[in-house]
């Protein structure tokens, strides 16, 4: 253990270093888990350090693991260590509110990224809209299945961890879409589980259970590209893969290959890197003790009061535009046309 | 000496699973005896101690103290009834010292808290009684115990109660000679304080020295009770080794459990 | 020294109807063997079929075997660990290691297949070596190493998979393991050889042992077995040799799938080794006594290293099992709940916590317990929370079975 | 009989110098009691210290207490089971259950606190009254029946706090039992008081014991250990004392946290307990040697019973902690980590997972070894998946001495 | 009889943790001879055969074995001499069978396959040998035995080997009248083979009976090691509970465990 921790020791120390003479405060950020999206820890972590670094500032970025008591305890040991801004995504609002609450009072500017803390004290939100990626989730399913065709499909939602508060922002957001869709008899609505820890591996089980329960499922909304996938590796057993539209968020290499080889009908892309840097701004602003400008607010509902807010749109991904993604800079070419999927890149003008 | 057994027991089975251990077993002991229970390797005496002390349930039979029908379902009602075993596997726990072992199920409080000191003191004096010269310490586990220092423990902790009757399973195995002299002396004092004994011994010379009667099971089978100045060194050793020897033990010689 | 030698008890009744009535008093008497499980299972299985009619189709009859494949399979590993009263808490994310090698050699690194599934193996092996040495040399818990190794894992899938991506498999052979199916021909002639060469094996035996002069099975009681075996797994390879596609003209979906001859050999070759090799015997010696096993000469630390490193192997391929059915690996497979299933597949089977008692078939049947459980939870659609609630009591339905069984048996006598 | 008494073997050498060389020696001998959990402890706060000087501020001093009380205080309860050689999977997501109680009675209901926490705790015990009667009177394995629990709890945890929201807890005496602090000079009191009454004990119990003419403890020892007391417990206290505010102009924060009040009275209360009272003695003996306490006339169902309800009336308790310093209940309370940690910490203390051998403090001294692995992994400042990695390493570090040491002692004969 | 002793130990000390058992402890075994090891409860015997076997480490002393030091740090190691033992607290495993039990660590094999046909075939003739006939069935685990059946079992799984020492420590504590009869009978059947034999007992008569030694421990001292022709009944008795008796014995008396 004390090998990695002096090397540890020295990456963290190099941008304090770099930094000496400036003495901007420090940025502490705590990413909510590795597993509920791959986002954490492949895109923010490097784009805000990415944007710290460049600017400068010295920072802390960690991961809680879903683990609330862990959340905390990284919060008191980033003020421990001497951070002056402190930008979280909450794992809840209760534990979001009591690290905030607790920074405020020592005098620490506070950031929600991506999440909002209900009756928090941030100074700042920066976030995608989630309902907004569920609203497009349910809208992409809607094309794909119109684009087949379907009659009175029967529509399975396989739904992300009951404990997560963002799957719970998709579900309103899709269902919002598919409900009217469900009363006015144009689709009818089939099985409707929860993956407990978004585990693609009880999602497979899951989505094989409800296909045995309603053999004619003819759409499936999955609430991120690993469930998709892992109800797309069910339906390749009845060779339905691709027959039977499915949706996702993410967009992860894996999402983006399914949609290119057409077992995955579309997927949410949050350009992480726009909220990241959108973010980073507001931190470093704050870290070097300016009081910088927010675009809009959100309105909390608990604590009553406007936020002053950054929000960012998130964009639907279907076959002809994965090569926004990629020209974002979101997933290199090269990790995505990998073997088959030389062609279909070429197919979708991806180069 | 005429008086009515304290502990009787009628047409006792007993069987684990296919295999059946006690056939039809009746026993007394009576009050002011020492009644020998004898007989070969397996024959089936612990089993009917246990079955006495409600450690096994018993398949079918009739269990009497004194003169009326009790049920026993498990060691704390032979307990309430009086009656102290120890057993052959002596049943001590290894992770208690000497004095918890000793008042294990009994301890002596005062008020909510345990009453350490005078339990020391009592398990001292009752240990010294036992002739028990090389025990360290009273706080010792008993898994630091040599053989026979296990067994003394396991003896005074019997003892130590105020009971009518005392079932002792081979008490003297792992004794040393001078233990062993203390121990039979003990019993025949208990007796002759009025309580029932009943003795479980592979030694001969130990039954003859203390008991008034003696039971001899062959194979699970009760071969004969007689009173012990009645026989001699001889028959009990071919009522053990063959379930009958002349007139006494079982009419039917080859009762092997089946 | 008389030379008189020990009656043979049993010889005279030795016809099949002695042996039944044997059979039926050891049953009475507590010797339930797998009988319990089997019950609790069967009642399960009553449960679901009368609530989802779909539970009893052939379809989901295939499900359960995929489902359930990776949680037996590393249940089977962890039944070596747990005879020795250790426990192996990193087993389900060793497993999520070994699928992570798997998964960037064969997909990143473009490593043929056997060589990948080599390497996981490798892996797996060398996880229980270091394991196994930490705890049998140092003396450290199993508990608190495994904890360790729990976590440690953890952060070694992560890093595998870099953190919270997952890796696509697209490996033809891999992907067949759990998603493919034996040629129904092939599943008629392994079931035909199987029962054959198992009744030969039986048969010898008595032979050997009536020549002897040892107590011998009576050949009808073997014709019995032989019977019983043949008509099962006959009836399992018939429903599984039924098409159960959605859409026969679009594709034919039928054969036992190929998990279920490989779970079979892991079966045979764990029951053998424990049940037939000094090094078995060993096994049940330690975790029965550990000081008489070493008083007898028994390399304990042998023992334990060796259990360990089981273990893991066995979770390696369990996670290439899993991570073939998810088509993909990430840092979440062999997390949530697969090590407390696989344990408590392994104790619901009847293997003890404690040491010293414990069968391969355990985690086989306790494995099915588990995989009827989700499979028909699955089926049932209830809400994350009534569905955990209800989960949790199925299990305890199906624990409660067999522990009231037992305690009935025990209550003759028998512990 | 004769009456020759014991020798009194010790009383000649009952000097300080005495008593220092026979400790000396039977530590020595293998009687290692807490030395190599506070070693272990010891060496970790030294690696953390020399790696991040953080490490040793005041403020994180007091964090140290707040983020490992939960698991302590579950811990604790724990070991009552462990000591009987049972487990409960269930004590993690059974304080997650009471504390949802605490939160929807509280928050969403309005009842005041000290009814919702009265229902907190007494959800625990029922809770607990169950899961001991389903083990002790059904005979279901305590892994199997705790593991159906672990999953309905999880599933009533969700339907209590409804789907992935979570409730906020807002009343000023809840919140203030994980965040809030003992005015300086309480602090000091309670320290003076405490050590007094200690000293009080000790010195009329050996008086008792010497008048008694039994071994005694000498009096120059015993005040060595008041010392000791009063010193380690001082210097804490000045500690927590000191001001941690980062802007003393702006808040104040100095002061023992409560939690460590209540603590040390849990602690002074089990380990009466389990120390002091027949009932203690009942569970190691139950633990030790099940068959023997029966047939000492100890009701074993009842002492089994018992223990599983302190352990979820513990878990309870835990629950209240996790909530107040959460400010919230959601669906995760008592989840992730929680159960293995609170297991992990009883086990590293020293107590055993067979029953039998284990102390309350065991819960203490292992739940500091995890909170300061967590508090310090936190200074570190480590990506995910590194962070998991030392993590384990660490904790078989500190676990490693322990053997290590314990190992050493062993070899001189103990066990 | 003139030959050197096989098993020779010198100055040996054990201590478990602050009490030390065993005080510079010299013991022989000779070839062809029983040699008796006697002494009190708790005088050391068991604590110097877990030595000699390898099970506990001595602290300090020295361990011949025919005229050559070994060091013997594990029960294999005395296994590999060809050292025997039968230990007081039998150490069976209680999830194994009788046959299992008897051949655990040195199982037959045929090929890769335990070969239980042979194995079962020698224990049973073993067991037939020690007079034991109320075995139900030799695949009973040995946990549903009874004591005396315990004790035969791991009697029998001792001497199913070829070794050259063969030590017993309170064989016959046990056992039966016939079964008693038996073991001391194999003792003497052993050494007349040419082995060397230990036989530890509290028996005087079964000592005397048959043992060419007789080497006494008092509180963890060797008082004395005699020819048994040379002894008698009474001197052994004071050797053990006074640790000496006339000119044996220790020289100081009083040698007590510090
Ligand atoms: N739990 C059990 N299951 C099966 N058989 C048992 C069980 N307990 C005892 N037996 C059998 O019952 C018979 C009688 O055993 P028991 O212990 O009563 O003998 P015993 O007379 O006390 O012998 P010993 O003198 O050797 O102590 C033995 O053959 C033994 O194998
Ligand atoms: N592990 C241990 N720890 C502490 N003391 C022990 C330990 N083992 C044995 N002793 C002590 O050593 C002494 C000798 O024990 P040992 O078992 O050798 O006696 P023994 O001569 O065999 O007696 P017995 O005739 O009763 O079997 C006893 O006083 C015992 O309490
Ligand atoms: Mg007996
Ligand atoms: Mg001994």
């Amino acid at each position: 253990g004390g090998e990695s921790g002096d090397t540890s020791a020295e990456s963290s120390g190099a941008p304090s270093a770099a930094a000496g003479d400036a003495k901007p405060g420090k940025i502490g950020v705590i990413l909510p888990d590795s597993k509920s999206s791959a986002r954490w820890e492949t895109a923010d972590r490097k784009y805000l350090q990415e944007a710290f670094d460049a600017a400068g500032v010295q920072s802390d970025i960690q991961n809680a693991q879903g683990d609330k008591t862990a959340f905390q305890t990284i919060a008191d040991q980033m003020i421990t260590n001497g951070a002056t801004v402190l930008m979280i995504v909450n794992l809840d609002s209760g534990t979001g509110k009591a690290v905030l609450d607790k920074a405020k009072s020592q005098g620490v500017a506070t950031i929600d990224y991506d999440r909002l803390t209900l009756g928090g004290s941030a100074s700042y939100y920066v976030s995608f809209d989630n309902t907004a990626v569920g609203k497009l989730q349910g809208e992409g399913l809607v094309k794909c299945l119109t684009d087949k065709k379907a009659d009175k499909p029967i529509i399975a939602e396989l739904n992300g961890s009951p404990t997560d508060n963002n799957a719970t922002l998709f579900k309103q957001g899709y269902d919002g879409v598919l409900q009217p869709k469900y009363d006015s008899g144009d689709y009818k609505k089939g099985p409707d589980q929860s993956v407990p820890d978004w585990d693609n591996t009880q999602a497979g089980t899951i989505f094989e259970q409800m296909l045995t329960q309603e053999p004619k499922i003819a759409g499936v909304l999955a609430a991120n590209d690993g469930l998709g996938n892992a109800a797309i590796s069910v339906l390749k057993k009845q060779k339905l893969n691709g027959k039977v539209p499915v949706t996702g968020q993410d967009a992860t290499v894996q999402g983006l290959q399914n949609i290119l080889a057409g077992d995955q009908c579309m997927t949410v892309y949050k350009a992480i890197k726009k909220e990241a840097d959108a973010a980073a701004q507001l931190a470093v602003s704050l870290a070097k003790g300016e009081q910088p400008q927010a675009s809009g607010t959100v309105k909390d509902t608990e604590g009553n009061r406007d936020v002053p807010s950054v929000l960012l749109e998130p964009q639907a991904i279907f076959f002809d535009n994965v090569k926004d993604v990629v020209a974002d800079g979101f997933v290199s070419k090269d990790e995505l046309c990998t073997g088959d999927f030389a062609d279909k890149c070429t197919e979708a003008g991806i180069s | 000496m005429s008086q009515g057994p304290i502990l009787e027991l009628r047409g006792i089975n007993k069987s684990f699973g296919p295999v059946q251990v006690l056939h039809d077993v009746a026993f007394s002991a009576y009050p002011g005896e020492v009644t020998a229970l004898v007989g070969d390797n397996g024959a089936g005496k612990s089993t009917l101690v246990k079955c006495i002390g409600g450690i096994y349930p018993i398949d079918s039979g009739e269990y009497f103290y004194k003169g009326e029908r009790v049920h026993v379902s498990g060691p704390r009602d032979a307990a309430a009834l009086g009656v102290e075993i120890v057993y052959q596997d002596l049943a001590l726990c290894d992770n208690l010292d000497i004095v918890q072992n000793m008042f294990l199920g009994r301890e002596r409080r005062s008020g909510l808290v345990l009453d350490e000191d005078s339990m020391e003191e009592m398990a001292a004096k009752t240990l010294a009684g036992l002739s028990v010269r090389t025990v360290k310490s009273l706080r010792q586990h008993v898994s630091s115990l040599s053989g026979g220092q296990r067994q003394t423990v396991a003896i005074a902790k019997a003892v130590l109660w105020n009971s009518e009757v005392v079932i002792l399973d081979e008490p003297t195995a792992a004794l040393g000679v001078a233990q062993t002299a203390q121990v039979l002396e003990l019993v025949r004092r208990l007796a002759d304080n009025g309580l029932a004994v009943v003795l479980i011994s592979h030694n001969m010379n130990d039954v003859f020295a203390v008991s008034d009667r003696i039971a001899a099971l062959y194979l699970g089978r009760m071969a004969a009770e007689v009173k012990a100045s009645e026989v001699t060194h001889a028959q009990i050793v071919e009522l053990i080794t063959a379930g009958r020897s002349g007139e006494l033990g079982l009419k039917n010689g080859n009762g092997a459990a089946s | 020294m008389t030379t008189e030698t020990l009656p043979k008890q049993e010889n005279a009744d030795s016809a099949l109807g002695g042996h039944v009535k044997g059979y039926l008093e050891r049953v009475k008497g507590g010797e339930l063997g797998a009988l319990p499980a089997v019950f609790g299972l069967v009642i399960l299985c009553v449960v679901f079929s009368v609530l989802r009619p779909a539970f009893l189709s052939a379809v989901n009859f295939a499900n359960l075997f995929t489902q359930g494949a990776a949680v037996a399979v590393i249940a089977m590993g962890l039944i070596f660990v747990l005879l020795l009263g250790e426990i192996d808490l990193s087993a389900g994310f060793a497993s999520g290691v070994c699928a992570a090698v798997l998964a960037v050699l064969l997909t990143l690194q473009g490593w043929p297949w056997y060589l990948a599934v080599l390497a996981a193996m490798v892996t797996g092996a060398v996880i229980g070596l270091v394991l196994g040495s930490l705890v049998a040399k140092l003396g450290i818990p199993s508990f608190v190493v495994t904890l360790a190794a729990f976590l440690a894992f953890q952060g070694v899938v992560l890093l595998l998979v870099k953190d919270g991506t997952n890796i696509s498999i697209r490996d033809e052979t891999i992907l067949a393991i759990a998603n493919k199916n034996v040629p129904p021909v092939a599943g008629w002639i392994a079931l035909i050889v199987g029962v054959a060469v198992y009744a030969a094996i039986q048969f010898v035996q008595a032979r050997r042992r009536a020549g002897r002069g040892l107590v011998a099975t009576p050949v009808a009681v073997i014709a019995a077995r032989v019977a019983t075996l043949a008509v099962v797994a006959g009836i399992a390879v018939y429903v599984l040799n039924l098409e159960r596609s959605r859409n026969a003209a679009l594709v034919s979906l039928k054969g036992v799938p190929i998990v279920v001859p490989l779970i079979v050999i892991l079966l045979i070759v764990w029951t053998f080794v424990l049940r037939r090799t000094a090094y078995g015997r060993h096994i049940y010696a330690v975790g029965g006594n550990a000081e008489a096993a070493r008083r007898a000469g028994i390399n304990v630390d042998r023992i334990r290293i060796s259990a360990f490193v089981i273990c893991s192997f066995m979770a390696s391929l369990g996670g290439i099992i899993a991570a073939s059915r998810a088509n993909s690996v990430d840092p979440n497979t062999g997390g949530s709940n697969v090590l407390l299933f696989a344990v408590g597949a392994a104790v619901i089977g009847g293997t003890s916590l404690f040491g010293g008692k414990g069968r391969a078939l355990d985690a086989l049947l306790g494995g099915a317990v588990v995989a009827v459980i989700e499979n028909g939870m699955g089926l049932m659609g209830y809400s994350a929370g009534v569905k955990f609630v209800v989960t949790g009591l199925v299990l305890l339905l199906a624990a409660g079975v067999d522990a009231l069984s037992r305690k009935r048996a025990a209550a003759t006598g028998r512990s």
